[in-house]
């Protein structure tokens, strides 16, 4: 699949010690309501298996990772090695409740950008406007702020 | 059935048999009383990385009034990565989302049993159990939650059904060997499953299938836990029903407790709303008759609750159980219609797979072609095609039962309730939706209940 | 009718009439919709001495979903010491237990009811209210509370029952004009009395003869309030029997919206308890059909309120009355029985004096004769030789019923409800120590129900 | 009545701008049951009041004077003037709930005490055992500690 052939493709799944799957079922549904084509890599998905279909679909506009279980971090341990590899090259978006305890404090979001974590979501909803906020700032070629406020 | 360096730590046999010998009060003592006197056990969730701090909770827990203790396991050690919760407990306690037994080890297993005059409990979510299972034993705690399906379906990704049915049908023999020796397991079987919108027929039928293959191992103390769904008939009729499916599928010789566990959905944040959703799964627990009820947190959608929060928890629970809500009376009419409807329902789902010899077998066959099945399955192991819906009072109903074995009668009643919803809803909103709509069905009624205050800093 | 130096402070009468016709929401607006969906509007008690703070007190309190605000006038003006009360604005606001209206005067008044768009209304307990009352219509506002009997007996040791009973005919007066000129003002009556054990046909009768009272001088909108006794079959009977006796003794040209004040006894300690117990109280009226709950606030035992915990009083009250609980039914039959009871009561209370011509003069010679009286009389005009105590379930009976012309029925029914109470409360223990226990039936059931846990500081 | 005929007589009251008449009505029924003779004033009396009733009473071994409306402070303003002027000579006993707001800190016993209040009580139940303390220490002659305790 070509990038051109306008199919808008999403690797999604729930990072490797979580299990909450139905955000994960509902975005995908959601997702796929809306036109993309959605490979779900389910719960528990390692980070490894992330970077394999990225390699298998090197035009993903995105790489979508939830997490509810607070352990984000250490399941995302892997990205600075496999980002220096060269691979997971397109935008990583980790949405759900990102770390133990109560609210997400910025000091967390901070550990979790510091790993290489493009965007960071609280709400699904957020999911669609910051797909085509990011392909538009691809299409007119101007080198992508790394913008990783969050939305 | 355990890995050698696991069994080289536990104590002899007999140094077990004594722990659990100790004096109680025992779980299935505090269950049976719960029955004579009608007023549901109270129990919280709670489980901290680091062991003082653990001792600390179950402590200051043990004073509020809860009458069953738990130690919820972290993430990890229930998917057996030791060396992580190990690595975690060692370098950052405070991101391990629950208690690493096996890591702590029987000996300080122990240390938790004694401190407190309650009875534990050992929930955590793990498909193969055995060792935890082999630990708790040996720190002296006898009520132990899980099954074949329900800690694994919700839990894992991609453990076969044959494999965790057969791990926890060893844990139940040895349960049935030490009931021989006058040491009664209490089995709490995890009925809630994905938790979310979770039709009262299915959950009912799983720990049924999963208590009748624990009595045939010799299980002679289960307690089916359901989700309450917060509509109250619906709620009543379940777990009305969990005791008539006990004496028409499992006979006499085995103890059956229902348990229900309090709304697991996503809490809204108004904290009397929250406490006051607490107090009301309290009461759903009392007019159902259940056994024990396991209360939640005001902060239930914020993550870990403190020890402050869980004491709230706790209050508002008992409270909800207290004689002076004895005065509420409900419609025995409509309790009674939908406790037909389940039974119906559970009998057209089981009742197959009774008949045949190999029970465990038929069960995993039954996954295999949707005969059984679950929403939001975590488990590739279930096809998911069960979509849950609320009708118009708030009863979860089946949208599309998928490939359930259900009746046309049970079938067309089912679409009838959900026809009856407001035109508009169904019409314009998406699957979604309206979904995440019946999911957040406490959080809608806050906003019509209690004006859009901003979330006030009360006391 | 007015001192003339207060009448020189005061807006010409055109002035006044306009105010008052000014868009709503008008208090009988708000009960008549109350009626209308079955949910009892909700008022907190609110009043503080500063003008500025009580008005931001109103507005945040109007953003809880209140139906109804409320301007508790301080202890001083009530007792006409308005030269301490400005003293005491001036020196020490914070010293004052209330709002000094009288102090401030109808333009700030006028600040205060077009501060919200809630209705107000003004709670006292003066004896003599006609300044505080013409300050309250020329600030716009149509809701009063208080009676010849009900704002004397509890809170004046020594003003004569024909002085309070005039004065209030006067003020009724006014009401009666202005609802010819289709300004309907909402005479709320302080059936609550000494708030302490007070037996409901006491309550009862005793509105009913202050709203017959005001119904001859043509007040055409009456709010009977009733006080929580505590007992849910009770109480849903003495709000039930309100409106019955409204309808047989007041005729149809007379709105008559009882109203139930939330238990006012002493309250428990434990916050999540005490909330509870607010909530309760709102359910209470909504299962009695109460036009308005007046609510309560956890600190009730220690002093005024502050702005959150009064905030937190009203939200658990609306909990209460939330269709989250309309799925709650009642013993139809106790009910229909205490219903009985109570109208009963009333009726050998109240009908001697309504065959009698004068009936103001009729009430006067009844209190000094006992045939009317009230337990815990501040005032010397009642004898106090009423007694009340609680039955086995609760409920509130005569132990004594005094000089009261109860029918020898009546009098041995409440003698066998209190014989078969517990052998040894009644032998061993004093008066007083049964009276408190009584008082304190709230606080008891916290020990029973919650564990002995100290006053855990809980977010 | 003299005081060795052993009758306890005791002047009980509630404050100037206090209504509250609950307590007031158990305590006398409690003191009565106790064997005290007890002079009930009632509700709103003022402080001049329990003057009258010491100078009629020379032998009252107390005066007990109730507060929950919170006005206690400006009820007993003129204690001071009284007793300068030597009257309200017998021990002033004041209880209830003596301060408006929420618990009575010990800057606003302060306040009574240097009025010239005896005890203050939190609740009633302690009455009779400091009546009974009283009368001991004024038996022994020991010029009793000026004790201002809470009981
Ligand atoms: C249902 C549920 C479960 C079910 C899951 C079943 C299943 N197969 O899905 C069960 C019971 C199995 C379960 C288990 C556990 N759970 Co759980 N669970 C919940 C619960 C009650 C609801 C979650 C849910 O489904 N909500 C409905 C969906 C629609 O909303 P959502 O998940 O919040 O997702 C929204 C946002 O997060 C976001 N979002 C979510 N994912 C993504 C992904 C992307 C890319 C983006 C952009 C956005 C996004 O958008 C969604 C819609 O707005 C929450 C508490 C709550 N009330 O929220 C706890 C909760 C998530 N669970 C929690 C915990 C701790 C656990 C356990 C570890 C408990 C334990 N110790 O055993 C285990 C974990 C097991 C594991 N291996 O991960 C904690 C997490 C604590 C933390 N983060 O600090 C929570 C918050 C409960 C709590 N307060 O303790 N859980
Ligand atoms: C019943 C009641 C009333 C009744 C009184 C009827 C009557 N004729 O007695 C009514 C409704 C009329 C009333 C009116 C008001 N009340 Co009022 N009332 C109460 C209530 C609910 C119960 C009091 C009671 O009787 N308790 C039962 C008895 C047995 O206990 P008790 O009074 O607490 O007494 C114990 C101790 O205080 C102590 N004690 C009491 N007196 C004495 C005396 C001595 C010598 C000693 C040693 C000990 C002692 O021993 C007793 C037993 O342990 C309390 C709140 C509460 N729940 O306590 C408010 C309360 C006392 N009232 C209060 C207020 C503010 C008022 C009003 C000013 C309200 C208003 N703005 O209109 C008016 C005051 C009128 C006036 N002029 O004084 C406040 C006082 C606030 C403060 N101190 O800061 C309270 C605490 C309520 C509140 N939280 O707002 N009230």
């Amino acid at each position: 699949m070509t990038a051109d052939t306008g199919e808008r493709l999403i690797i999604l799944g729930v990072s490797e010690s979580d299990a909450h799957a139905v955000a994960n079922q509902l975005i995908a549904m959601h997702l796929r309501e809306q036109g993309f084509t959605v490979i779900n890599l389910g719960v528990c998905t390692p980070l490894s298996d992330f970077a394999a279909a990225c390699d298998q679909h090197p035009h993903a506009e995105a790489v979508l990772i939830g997490s509810l279980n607070g352990h984000a971090y250490q399941d995302l341990a892997e990205l600075p090695a496999l980002r220096a590899a060269g691979r997971l090259r397109c935008p990583v978006i980790v949405g759900g409740n990102v770390s133990v305890g109560q609210d997400t404090t910025s000091e967390q979001r901070g550990r979790l950008l510091a790993l290489g974590v493009d965007h960071l979501l609280a709400d699904a909803s957020r999911i669609v406007p910051l797909l085509d906020m990011l392909r538009s700032a691809r299409n007119t070629h101007a080198t992508p702020a790394h913008d990783a406020r969050i939305r | 059935m355990l890995s050698s360096r696991l069994k080289a730590t536990l104590p002899r046999w007999e140094q077990i048999m004594e722990g659990l010998r100790e004096p109680g009060p025992h779980i299935v003592d505090v269950l049976r009383m719960a029955d004579a006197t009608g007023r549901p056990a109270v129990q919280p969730r709670c489980g901290v990385g680091d062991h003082r701090e653990m001792l600390r909770l179950l402590e200051e827990l043990g004073t509020t009034g809860a009458d069953v203790l738990t130690v919820t396991v972290d993430s990890h050690t229930r998917l057996g990565q030791y060396a992580t919760a190990q690595r975690l407990l060692r370098d950052s306690p405070d991101d391990l989302n629950g208690y690493p037994l096996v890591t702590h080890g029987w000996r300080r297993g122990r240390e938790l049993r004694g401190r407190v005059p309650h009875p534990l409990q050992v929930r955590h979510g793990s498909p193969d159990a055995r060792d935890l299972f082999a630990i708790a034993l040996a720190s002296g705690v006898t009520a132990f939650e899980g099954g074949g399906i329900g800690y694994n379906l919700p839990y894992s990704k991609d453990v076969p059904l044959k494999t965790t049915l057969g791990s926890w049908q060893r844990i139940d023999a040895v349960c049935g060997a030490l009931a021989k020796d006058g040491v009664l397991v209490d089995r709490e079987l995890f009925g809630t499953l994905s938790a979310v919108l979770m039709p009262p027929s299915i959950s009912l039928a799983i720990t049924l299938l999963e208590a009748a293959a624990a009595a045939r191992e010799g299980v002679r103390c289960v307690s089916p836990a359901y989700p309450q769904s917060g509509e109250m008939h619906q709620d009543i009729a379940a777990l009305r029903a969990i005791r008539m499916l006990g004496r028409r599928y499992l006979g006499t010789d085995v103890e059956v407790f229902p348990v229900l566990h309090e709304f697991m959905g996503p809490f809204p944040r108004t904290p009397q709303y929250a406490n006051f959703l607490i107090m009301y799964g309290g009461l759903t627990a009392r007019l159902g008759r259940a056994s024990k009820v396991v209360s939640k947190t005001a902060k239930e959608s914020y993550g870990i609750p403190d020890a402050a929060a869980n004491a709230e928890g706790i209050l508002n629970t008992i409270l909800g159980t207290s004689d002076l809500l004895d005065f509420v009376r409900v419609d025995e009419d409509r309790v009674a219609e939908e406790e037909s409807w389940i039974l119906q329902e559970v009998g057209e789902l089981v009742e197959p797979l009774f008949s045949g010899e190999d029970l465990l077998g038929g069960v995993v066959e039954a996954f295999q072609t949707g005969r059984l099945d679950i929403p939001f399955s975590a488990s590739v192991h279930a096809h998911s095609d069960v979509v849950p819906a609320r009708d118009r009072g708030g009863a979860v109903r089946y949208a599309d039962p998928g490939a359930l074995p259900f009746s046309s009668a049970t079938r067309s009643r089912h679409a009838r309730q959900l026809s009856a919803r407001t035109g508009a809803a169904r019409r314009t909103t998406s699957l979604i939706e309206r979904i995440t709509r019946d999911i957040n069905y406490f959080l809608d009624k806050e906003r019509t209940v209690l004006p859009a205050i901003d979330e006030r800093p009360l006391p």
